[in-house]
């Protein structure tokens, strides 16, 4: 199994275990990644011009379909802006031609055939199903067991239904089966589908924190230990509400390293 | 109000339509003291159910030359005492493939003749004004068509004229007129249903009854030669043109696109009938105008209609005229006088854009009757803005709201953006008047119920304000609401297709399906208990039981 | 040449290069670059370097430093990681232009001493010389195809000043070579020697004559006798005696040489003209222009980067007082080379071509960040200027590819973060945040009074293609369904900080017409585009979809109605 | 796309209103493998009540105690009426396995008895139900209480623009003198103007929050035997914070349905969504079928979908259309006329639009367009223009169907839950029972 690895512009910089985790994980389950001269999936560039947005996040998808590959993310916003241009690019043919003609500048042409696919769907298939079966026992050798973990699903991986293409938008479960494949328990917490409140950071920081922190808090009340995300966006603006805070912190741990201690991978590999 | 047997006043005024609104304020400011009965409220005859459109006179000039100088000249002055009532939005004639060409050749001559600027405008560039115009244009004139808000016309005229010692009974019907050789000694009215009756004794009485006049002018035993023509609008969803939009030919179906506000009003028909009862607009004849007004503006064929509602034009003279267009526009005055009546006068016909002109001759015939001098100021006194008559203008509370809106200032009516203070506001002016506010006056001086949703949301907040506010007590609010859909409906059945079809699903499921309002009296049974009458009472006694 | 005039020249061309010197290093601790850096007065900057130099040279921080030295300096391994290519030319130009200034330039005072019986006309200094020079122009000629090779649509700012150094080092090589292929050539100065060793009687002087014409590329057009063996065996006998001690036979002048040969015939004429002495003159004295120039033309890296480099290594990034932090972002506008492989590399590079606006790439952008800093930006005129930039600052993603890619090691992250800041107090922060300069109505009335009043026809349907159509929301039903799931506005109990509208309301206020009344509403711009509206809503309307529209839109016409100025 | 999930079947449920959830969890329920298209738009304007029968004849507005009984009543004089097709033993069975799979996923309803109930509204009006949940039972239990009604208390919070205590309390108060009102802000939101039913859903689920909201109300309790709220009582967790104000105060507490969208449409939406997740119903959201055809091989449909770029095939050996009326898109009307969507089967319909509604929208014998719709036979499959089953196995449930008026009759939820019974009953049949998927 081989997929384009597509970091998005967060992970190398600011969260490198996710990448060291991803990497290790899909490794121990045997898929290759490939590294292409990926660039920007486009995100920041939505609130300024649409063009633009979707021309940036075609290049990549045009750069993994010159290559053969299907795209896989570990970042759901990358996820989410990819499928969402994919979206835009099949529906709106004067959008179309005009990508195409920006692509055909480098060389490039975007045809549809680069499917984007987001980590933990992979590893649902590689290591469990939605019905809730475990790893074969071989990937799991210390289950985390009795470690009670809260789902961090991430808004683009999930809405709208028809862009992500990831879990039942109202009642996913892909989550907390992979949790429950490591052994450890996923708790039900009520906000478990909210916003992270990282988008609304810059401009308005009160609110974003207002709602991270309503987040953190209910996570603790629903008994979590641990806060599992697969998002570096959410990842990091939990760490960044909780850095010095008062009130009792919740620790967060990407699932790539829930998993791969559950595997057994060295901590070191895995960025703790 | 609490009303005495009987009242004495120099001028009757019956019928509170935009004339009998701008008589009372012309008689008030000519220090002349009167009161205006109405049936019903103001406005809710043909003065509230129009496109709005103050005349430029253009669509008058090939047939009706008199009436498009008459129009030139009153919506000069509105435009210049009554400002806040008018949009300036300009108007456009367009012609479409199709229409007679010697029409569209002389229009601009007639225009000139009546002294009506009327510039031509190339198609391409009309269209880029105008994009929803469709391709078919083939001739562009633009005339200083504008838009008025009759409703706040009407109330600021009523307003004005109360402040100055006129008196307003609404919902008042007139049941009889004492004679007294050739004159009225007094004309017996009768408060709300079941009131009690009032004698009101004037020495003039003016008949402003539009459509009703020839009803009135009979139980005075006076005959007047009028025939009704029925003429039917549209309401859409979304505005469709900033300006109005005529068809430039002879005056036919659904050849005006009126801008209101943030809507677009399309109109109109013009079928004669015979009886004023229960008038509601018929899918027909929704479908004349879709069809007809989409020649001109094709989105009009697959457009959002929230509303369709129907008025009756009095129109003056014989019964016998083929087409009721062909009758004249123009006004009457008559004073009765060979009918054997020295303090009657009827004025009737017309149309909004004349209304302040037909005040005007009127109160003239009354003062001079009652020997006052005074001239006529409503040429060139403004109209004072009233604080309680702002809210009617589609935009206007939305705009208010976005402007100026307070932390506490909860919008009741989401659509068109109504908040409780706006409620307040009418509510306050009501009791001002001494009158008891109701749902439906409160619909007819704001836009609540005027949205896509037309009252099927707004209608259970604005309740709920009303209780909260004290406004309502013990049943009250579902009687209201069951009274408020009742007028609310009657202008929905005609648009019931597409989005709309599901949006009165919608309040359906909501104000039927959970809240049971059709059931009335037994929406407030509860089956369950033991003694339940009706319904419960017919139930299977092996009821308990599984089948 | 004069011995005075010579020395006059160089020690003002040592004088000029040294002032220069030290007003382009003072800009490194007077230029302030970000809010925390005003914060801070130069004297503090110096004091933090004389610090931050003292702990590094006493720690275990020297080793850095050293390693630092041998790998980044002088072997410039960043720059192998990210184009080897010029990786080599660079290696070739630094080490052949080294080589000559030590060995040739200052040979009085390096060479002479270390190789006794040194003489330049003497092995292998002749070859050696040559293979120096023929590496700076191999170098030179491998840079300039490497930059080309990774050319993007927007060209890193190079300046006149960069090409004035690449000239300037090109002429001095030139000019070298042209001297010692003259001075081969000519007959001129081989008679001067001759007479200075006393070679006069011409049984002697004739077969040297004849020799150095068979064998040390002397052009004579003057030769009577045929070059037989006999005639060249004297010649060798006589040059044995004189020249011998201190003249190697060119041919190891592998780029001389051949220069030599092809001017023979011109050998004559060049003596008549002086070739020697103004070659030498031009030679000498553009060493000198460039020692004069050197702090002013792209020379000034080699400086600069080193310096960089060094400090970088003295102390880990996260160790940096406010001071020392003011004056590296200083530094690092001086050690950017402008070699652009960060441009190339940038994240935000097909978003930069498809804006048109160079300045989201590092290499604009750290000039723009320079201008902004020097007060050049905000000044009138260059409004348009200002808000490119601004723009392009706030497109960056912050992914650090720049960072990693640059050869000379420049924080780059800190400096950009620090260029926000600098933004932010010029007033030009975030869309984001600019918009929240007025309120929702405030917005839609100046845009008001800047468009006519009747066109509902929307030229900006490309930016928002579904707010400009009634159909993508004519089915709302009105039901709240949008605003209930929103987790925005249940946040927005604190008036201070909450949104001024709902989800629907927006979506009604697209259907009143009133779309200039939602573009700088705190709804739309606060969306978290979390999607559940979109979800959730029963009429399939794309809520989210149209909020993010409106945004674009807004800083599109919001922009050009905002009407900013430069804060005075 | 490698969505990474199957996309065959054995039934394919189109739209996912009440009749669409039904028959995809009865489907579940029978071991059919069963993917199903649309968003549950439609159930976020539920009011939670589970309405059976509560009217017949719907032109006299008669109510019935029993909704068997009114069952029974409408077999006899309207045979032709969708729910007069279904067996009500069958019928009980339906409404027992869906309550059933509601409680599973946290949504609790009052056991069901033989009889109608009566729920307060926020009108102050009484809707005669079925199912009602668990967090509004208290309010019927002291409707029918033998001894009279007792005193209750009735909160509100300031800013929840479409519920008034006072209101309900005026409305009821000759009928039940006992009835109190109160207002209270809502704590948190104090400096909130307009408030949303589900925001303070969300915010009761905070254990803090709810505890403040309780204290507030504790002093106002005054004689009070019960006390009603409108219906905000938590979303996913709703059963914990009902406990809890119970707990708090003491008293039994009850919702009382608001207007759309109501938080129990938004629960009972979040509920059916569980279920059919915990079913393994494949759900696509936000995607619509475009075209629907019978395969090359004989016995499976191919159905083409759009949302998603270059769109999706669906294999299915049945299909079930639960596309609703009009609101649901399952019917559309244009000036010219009714037709169903998606095939363009014929609808059973007036005969022209001036037909459709009465000249008074609260006519007692409610609007013919809304008994307008698609004609079945026995199999509950629709039939074509020829009065033939449209397709051998395409079928047709809930309120699409003919020959009914559910707002009017209060039967929503039975039409929806007892006609999905029946037909998957037959789907069953058909594809003999289980099958691959």
């Amino acid at each position: 199994m081989k997929y384009a690895l597509f970091l998005g512009c967060k992970i190398p910089s600011r969260l490198p275990a996710y990448e060291a985790s991803t990497r290790a994980v899909l490794a121990h389950l045997g898929v290759t990644l490939v590294d292409l001269e990926f660039t920007c999936c486009g995100y920041p560039a939505r609130n300024v011009s649409r063009d633009g947005f979707v021309v940036s996040a075609a290049r990549n998808l045009a750069l993994a379909e010159r290559a053969g590959l299907d795209v896989l993310t570990p970042c759901t916003c990358c996820l989410g802006t990819l499928r969402h241009a994919q979206v835009l690019l099949d529906e709106d043919a004067p959008l179309r031609s005009r990508v195409a003609q920006a692509l055909a500048a480098d060389g490039l042409a975007w045809s549809g055939k680069a499917a984007v696919e987001h980590v933990l769907p992979l590893l649902a298939r590689l290591i469990g199903t939605n019905k809730g079966a475990t790893v074969p026992a071989a990937a799991v050798s210390v289950p985390r067991t009795g470690l009670r973990v809260a789902a961090q699903y991430g808004c683009h991986a999930l809405r709208p239904a028809n862009v992500a293409r990831f879990d039942n938008p109202m009642a996913p479960t892909i989550f907390e089966t992979l949790i429950r494949a490591t052994g450890a328990t996923p708790v039900d917490w009520p906000r478990r589908l909210d916003c992270c409140g990282d988008p609304l950071h810059e401009g308005n920081p009160p609110l974003a924190e207002h709602m991270t922190r309503a987040k953190i808090a209910d996570a603790l009340a629903s008994g979590a230990e641990v806060l599992c995300t697969a998002c570096p966006h959410c990842h990091l603006r939990f760490d960044a509400v909780q850095s010095g805070a008062p009130d009792p912190s919740l620790r967060t741990l990407l699932y790539t390293q829930l998993l791969g201690q559950a595997m057994g991978l060295p901590a070191k590999s895995l960025g703790l | 109000m609490h009303l005495p047997s009987f009242i004495e006043t120099q001028v009757l005024i019956i019928g509170g339509g935009v004339t009998g609104t701008a008589l009372a304020r012309d008689l008030a400011l000519r220090g002349v003291d009167c009161i205006l009965v109405e049936r019903d409220d103001i406005n809710a005859g043909a003065s509230g159910r129009n496109h709005g459109l103050l005349h430029s006179g253009a669509r008058y000039v090939a047939g009706d030359r008199d009436a498009a100088m008459e129009c030139r000249a009153e919506s000069d002055i509105l435009k210049r005492v009554a400002a806040q009532a008018i949009q300036d939005t300009g108007g456009f004639f367009v012609a479409v493939q199709g229409d007679d060409e010697r029409y569209i050749a002389d229009f601009p001559a007639h225009c000139a003749r009546s002294g009506i600027a009327a510039r031509a405008v190339d198609v391409a560039g009309a269209r880029a004004l105008e994009p929803a115009l469709s391709e078919a244009t083939i001739a562009v004139f633009e005339v200083p068509d504008a838009s008025i808000d009759p409703f706040r016309l009407s109330l600021e005229s009523l307003a004005q004229a109360r402040s100055l010692g006129a008196r307003v009974m609404r919902r008042t019907r007139v049941t009889g007129f004492e004679r007294e050789g050739r004159r009225i000694r007094a004309v017996r009215v009768q408060r709300g249903n079941g009131g009690n009756e009032v004698r009101i004794v004037a020495s003039q009485v003016v008949n402003a009854a539009g459509a009703w006049a020839r009803e009135v002018a009979q139980q005075a035993g006076v005959p007047i030669a009028m025939t009704y023509s029925k003429g039917t609008l549209l309401v859409t969803h979304t505005r469709l043109a900033g300006r109005a939009v005529n068809r430039l030919r002879r005056p036919g179906n659904g050849d005006i696109l009126m801008p209101g506000g943030t809507v677009s009003i399309l109109g109109t028909t013009s079928t004669r009938v015979d009886t004023l009862d229960d008038i509601q607009a018929t899918a027909a004849e929704a479908d004349l105008l879709v069809e007809e007004g989409a020649r001109m503006l094709p989105a009009l064929a697959t457009m959002r209609y929230v509303r369709a509602y129907a008025g009756v034009r009095p129109l003056l003279g014989s019964s016998g005229a083929a087409d009721s267009r062909a009758v004249s526009r123009g006004f009457a005055l008559f004073d009765h006088e060979e009918d054997g009546l020295d303090n009657l006068a009827t004025i009737t016909g017309g149309k909004l854009t004349t209304c302040r002109l037909m005040a005007e001759r009127a109160a003239d015939l009354v003062c001079r009757r009652l020997g006052v001098t005074r001239p006529c100021l409503t040429a060139t006194t403004l109209l004072p803005v009233d604080a309680a008559s702002v809210w009617t203008g589609a935009g206007f509370s939305a705009r208010d709201w976005m402007h100026s809106h307070h932390a506490d200032d909860a919008l009741l009516c989401e659509c068109e953006m109504v908040p409780g203070s706006a409620v307040d506001a009418i509510v306050a002016g009501l009791r001002a008047a001494g009158d008891t506010p109701t749902l439906t006056d409160i619909g007819l001086r704001s836009r609540v119920g005027k949205g896509a949703c037309q009252g099927g949301f707004c209608a259970v907040r604005t309740v709920a304000h009303l209780y909260q506010q004290g406004d309502f007590e013990a049943r009250r609010g579902l009687a209201e609401i069951l009274d408020f859909f009742g007028e609310r409906w009657r202008g929905q059945r005609a648009v019931l297709w597409g989005e709309q079809l599901a949006q009165a699903e919608l309040t359906e499921a909501l104000h039927c399906g959970l809240f049971g309002e059709e059931l009335r009296g037994a929406a407030l049974i509860d089956v369950s208990a033991p003694a339940a009458p009706h319904g419960a009472a017919n139930a299977d006694p092996a009821g308990e039981a599984a089948p | 040449m004069s011995r005075t005039l010579f020395h006059m020249a160089l020690y003002a061309a040592l004088a000029l290069g040294a002032l220069g010197l030290l007003w382009r290093m003072a800009a490194w601790f007077r230029v302030r670059i970000g809010p925390d850096a005003r914060a801070v007065t130069p004297a503090e900057r110096v004091g933090a370097l004389f610090r931050g130099a003292a702990s590094a040279l006493f720690s275990r921080r020297l080793l850095h430093v050293v390693a630092a030295l041998f790998l980044d300096v002088l072997l410039q391994r960043r720059l192998y990681a990210n184009d080897k290519l010029r990786w080599l030319g660079h290696l070739l130009m630094f080490f052949g232009f080294m080589l000559l200034l030590l060995l040739h330039a200052l040979a009085p005072v390096v060479t002479v001493p270390l190789f006794p019986g040194y003489e330049s006309t003497l092995a292998p200094w002749l070859f050696l010389r040559n293979l120096c020079g023929a590496m700076v122009l191999i170098g030179i000629a491998l840079f300039l195809y490497g930059v080309w090779r990774r050319r993007t649509r927007f060209a890193p700012v190079r300046g006149p000043m960069a090409a004035a150094f690449i000239a300037l080092l090109g002429f001095v090589l030139m000019t070298g070579f042209l001297l010692e292929a003259d001075k081969i050539a000519s007959p001129q100065a081989f008679h001067r020697m001759a007479q200075e060793n006393g070679v006069t009687d011409p049984a002697e002087l004739e077969p040297l004559r004849a020799l150095w014409a068979a064998e040390y590329g002397v052009a004579f057009s003057d030769l009577r006798q045929p070059l037989t063996p006999e005639l060249l065996e004297k010649g060798r006998a006589v040059h044995a005696e004189g020249c011998e001690s201190c003249h190697a036979r060119p041919q190891s002048a592998f780029v001389s040489y051949p220069i030599a040969r092809a001017l023979a015939s011109v050998a004559g004429a060049l003596d008549a003209a002086r070739a020697d002495v103004w070659l030498l003159y031009l030679h000498v004295f553009a060493c000198f222009v460039g020692l004069a120039t050197l702090p002013f033309t792209r020379f000034y890296h080699a400086v600069a980067a080193p310096v960089s480099l060094l400090v970088d290594a003295a102390a880990p990034k996260r160790e940096f007082s406010a001071a020392a932090r003011a004056s590296r972002r200083a530094l690092a506008l001086d050690a950017c080379v402008r070699c652009g492989l960060c441009d190339t590399d940038c994240s935000v590079a097909p978003l930069a071509r498809h804006l048109g606006n160079p300045t989201l790439l590092p290499s604009h952008k750290l000039i723009a960040t320079g201008a902004l800093a020097g007060g050049s930006l905000l000044a009138s005129g260059h409004e348009d200027d200002a808000l490119r930039a601004a723009e392009g600052a706030f497109l960056c993603t912050d992914c650090g590819r720049c960072t990693s890619a640059c050869p000379v090691g420049l924080d780059l992250e800190d400096l950009w973060e620090a260029g926000r800041g600098d933004l932010a107090a010029a007033n030009l922060p975030a869309p984001a945040q600019w918009v929240r300069a007025r309120t929702a109505s405030a917005w839609a009335e100046l845009l008001r009074q800047g468009q006519s009043a009747h066109v509902l026809s929307d030229p900006d349907a490309a930016l928002a293609p579904l707010s400009a159509d009634r159909n993508s929301f004519s089915r709302c039903v009105q039901c709240q369904t949008c605003t209930n799931v929103c987790p925005v506005v249940a946040h927005s109990t604190d008036p201070g900080c909450g949104v001024d509208l709902t989800p629907q309301k927006v979506m009604n206020l697209l259907r009143l017409g009133m779309r200039d009344f939602t573009l700088g509403s705190r709804m739309v711009w606060d969306c978290a585009t979390c999607y559940q509206c979109q979800e959730n809503c029963p009429e399939g309307i794309r809520v989210a979809d149209i909020m993010v529209e409106l945004r674009a839109l807004a800083v599109h016409r919001l922009g050009a109605v905002r009407n900013w100025k430069a804060p005075s | 796309m490698t969505s990474g999930r199957g996309n065959s079947c054995d039934v394919a449920v189109i739209g996912a209103g009440m009749a669409g959830m039904a028959a995809a969890l009865f489907a579940a329920e029978r071991g059919l493998s069963c993917i199903q298209v649309g968003s549950g738009g439609g159930i976020l304007f539920a009011s939670g009540l589970l309405d059976l029968l509560g009217v017949h004849p719907v032109a006299e507005g008669r109510l019935w105690r029993s909704p068997y009984a009114a069952l029974a009543a409408l077999a006899r004089e309207q045979p032709g009426h969708p729910l007069a097709r279904v067996d009500p033993g069958a019928i009980r069975t339906a409404f027992e396995s869906f309550v059933a799979a509601l409680g599973e996923a946290g949504l609790a309803y009052a056991p069901l008895r033989g009889r109608n109930r009566s729920v307060l509204t926020a009108l102050g009006t009484l809707k005669t139900t079925f199912g009602v949940p668990l967090s509004m039972v208290a309010g019927a239990n002291l409707l029918e209480a033998p001894g009279g009604r007792q005193p209750c208390l009735l909160v509100d919070f300031r800013g929840l623009r479409e519920f008034s205590a006072r209101q309900i309390a005026a409305t009821l108060g000759d009928r039940w003198p006992g009835l109190r009102c109160q207002r209270i802000d809502f704590p948190g939101f104090e400096a909130v103007p307009e408030l949303y039913a589900a925001h303070l859903a969300r915010a009761l689920e905070s254990g803090e929050t709810r505890e403040r909201t309780i204290a507030l109300i504790q002093p106002l309790l005054g004689d009070a035997h019960a006390v009603g709220l409108p219906a905000v009582l938590g979303l996913g967790h709703s059963r914990a914070v009902h406990a809890a104000f119970e707990a708090g105060l003491g008293l039994p507490v009850f919702e009382i349905p608001t207007m759309p969208t109501s938080v129990p449409g938004l629960r009972l939406l979040g509920a059916l969504e569980r279920v059919m997740a915990a079913r393994g119903v494949r759900r696509r959201h936000l995607s619509s079928v475009r075209a629907l055809a019978r395969n090359g091989n004989p016995g499976t449909m191919t159905l083409e979908l759009d949302g998603v770029p270059g769109g999706e095939r669906l294999s299915a050996r049945a299909v079930v259309l639960a596309t609703g009326r009009f609101s649901g898109r399952g019917l559309t009307a244009d000036r010219g006329g009714v037709r169903e969507s998606l095939l363009g089967l014929p609808v059973q319909q007036p005969a022209s639009r001036e037909a459709w509604h009465q000249r008074d929208f609260l006519d007692p014998s409610g609007h013919a367009i809304n008994r307008a719709g698609l004609r079945i036979d026995a199999a509950w499959r629709p039939l074509d223009a020829s009065g033939q089953p449209a397709m051998p196995r395409l079928y047709a449930v809930g309120s699409i169907l003919a020959g009914q008026d559910w707002m009017r009759a209060k039967c929503g939820s039975g039409l929806a839950i007892a006609t999905a019974w029946a037909a998957m009953e037959q789907v069953a049949d058909h594809l003999g029972g289980a099958g691959a998927g």
